[in-house]
């Protein structure tokens, strides 16, 4: 029942950022619609820890900074590729992922395919493995050194250590 | 499409904040676009992303045809009731102003009703067509099947022989 | 500003026609999905700027519905590939023969 | 009036930089070699192209409710494109689309053998 308390609290956060009009009324609407919405998606089954990984979410700001550095980095990069088609040098890699839960995987796979140049083709939960294709030599080394794994292990921290 | 975790985990974190959305659309129908009838569509995609990813059986638990029948009918009369209330109330047939004392507050009553059953029957029809059109093909596998099967249980007769 | 979110809205529409010329062109049925999801996300800046452009930025709202749309679509015709019914995946007698 | 202005040619900037990145997106779409490779120029109009146009909408924006829009549009391109992408990558990787690929440094493109 925890996770529903949470998704009531996170649901109706959203529909205070969305409303705009604070009146008693559409406050009480909004009230019941996040609860309502919350029982259905925990008779979904979508509020597990995969559903609602707080831990991730609430850690995610740390590395948004990172991540738009890096996102601004590939996009020039492929740019300088695009502008000349030959300098391609498309490889598949595969990618050792560090977390130990599926949305720590997720989201390392998600952060690949987020900077251009590189993209997550493939993502095998049992080996914990991403196989990766890369525009360039380049792209594929910066993701199979490892910074960007470890990123996303720092969101996962507590998550281990808790369970 | 639930054995790639990258789907799965995303599809879990996107389904309530789209049937959220929807209800947000449902409630402020009128202070911006929306209202009613494209609420409904979206509560309605939000169910069929929960199909399509978890599959049609696992949907038609979460959400039987028991509720779209109640919901079609249940969002009718909502709306018809509505309109008798009005009537009883002294005015025309969905005259919102005779619903309460204050016009202003009537209005926005009998709209509020009026689109939570315009809504409700939507989403409710929307689903069940993507039901009826999704369960088509398994539909006509397994009928094809017990075909076959009754054929080779009566010897060398194919289906259609009998007659 | 007025000038500055006609000419995005102008270089938006040149990149529409080229990603309208990939899903056109293909080859394969992956180029054209592709094609068709990033024409999505065009659409949903348009419709942002546009509304800023008109001064009306309720159509913000439109984009964020119209992103969501995008997604669920271009899994379901992903799915449709994979599985050949966006319902449960019964195998054909052909293909239970062969498992 | 001097922080106004300052905050109007950000915002011009970034669309500016923005289209280009747009731009340059589907030029890749369109002249990019094969599937995986046109996935790239694709990921530049989800990332770079929306993000720079959406920051500068953000700075230009008349009201927080519009802002707090531009914002949940923004997270939610960041959580939905890269999925989408993936799931084509996926996709055409289990159709048995073989990528162009280039082994050594020396060797032409090719396509690539089996995993």
């Amino acid at each position: 029942m925890r996770s529903v308390y949470v998704s009531t609290i996170l649901m109706f956060g959203l529909w205070l950022a969305l409303s705009g009009h604070y009146t008693p009324l559409l406050l009480a609407l909004g009230a019941l619609s996040a609860l309502g919405v919350s029982l259905l998606a925990k008779r979904m089954n979508v509020l597990d820890e995969e559903g609602l990984p707080i831990g991730i979410l609430f850690r995610l700001p740390r590395v948004t900074l990172w991540i738009i550095w890096e996102i601004l980095k590939s996009n020039l990069g492929v740019i300088r590729v695009i502008i000349a088609p030959s300098k391609a040098a498309p490889q598949l890699v595969t990618v050792l992922a560090g977390q130990h839960t599926a949305a720590g995987l997720v989201t390392h796979a998600n952060f690949i395919t987020l900077t251009p140049g590189t993209v997550s083709v493939q993502v095998d939960e049992d080996r914990n493995e991403i196989i990766v294709h890369g525009l360039t030599q380049e792209f594929c080394n910066a993701t199979k050194d490892g910074s960007m794994d470890a990123k996303v292990s720092l969101l996962e921290k507590r998550t281990v250590s808790g369970t | 499409m639930q054995d790639d975790p990258v789907i799965r985990v995303v599809a879990k974190v996107l389904i309530p904040a789209i049937m959220l959305f929807a209800l947000y659309v449902q409630f402020h129908g009128d202070y911006g676009p929306g209202g009613g009838f494209q609420a409904g569509v979206i509560f309605a995609a939000a169910l069929v992303l929960n199909a399509v990813v978890f599959g049609l059986h696992r949907a038609r638990q979460v959400w039987p045809m028991r509720y779209n029948l109640m919901g079609v009918s249940a969002g009718v009369v909502l709306y018809g009731g509505t309109g008798v209330w009005s009537m009883l109330a002294g005015a025309n047939y969905l005259d919102y102003f005779a619903l309460k004392a204050d016009p202003k507050a009537a209005q926005h009553l009998g709209i509020l009703l009026v689109e939570f059953g315009v809504g409700l029957t939507v989403a409710s029809v929307m689903v069940a067509l993507f039901f009826a059109f999704a369960g088509r093909l398994t539909h006509i596998r397994l009928v094809a099947k017990t075909a076959a099967h009754e054929a080779t249980d009566s010897g060398t007769s194919r289906p259609g022989d009998a007659a | 500003m007025s000038l500055w979110f006609s000419i995005t809205l102008v270089a938006i529409g040149i990149s529409l026609l080229l990603a309208l010329a990939r899903a056109a062109l293909g080859p394969t049925a992956f180029d054209r999905v592709l094609a068709v999801n990033s024409i999505g996300t065009l659409a949903v800046l348009a419709i942002c700027v546009y509304g800023f452009f008109d001064g009306r930025p309720e159509f913000l709202d439109i984009a964020l519905l119209y992103a969501l749309i995008n997604f669920i679509g271009t899994i379901s015709v992903l799915k449709y590939f994979r599985a050949g019914t966006l319902g449960d995946h019964v195998p054909t007698e052909k293909q239970r023969g062969a498992q | 009036m001097m922080v106004e202005n300052i905050v109007t040619v950000i915002a011009i900037f970034s669309l500016g930089v923005g289209s280009l990145g747009v731009l340059f997106g589907a030029l890749g779409l369109l002249r990019l070699g094969d599937v995986y490779q046109r996935m790239h120029g694709a990921g530049i109009i989800d990332t770079g192209g929306a993000g720079l146009i959406l920051f500068g909408l953000l700075l230009a924006s008349p009201d927080w409710t519009v802002s707090v829009r531009l914002v949940l549009i923004g997270l939610l391109l960041a959580l939905t494109s890269p999925t989408a992408t993936h799931a084509i990558a996926r996709a055409a990787h289990f159709a048995g689309v073989k990528p162009l690929l280039k082994t050594s440094p020396d060797a032409p493109i090719e396509k690539g053998a089996d995993e």
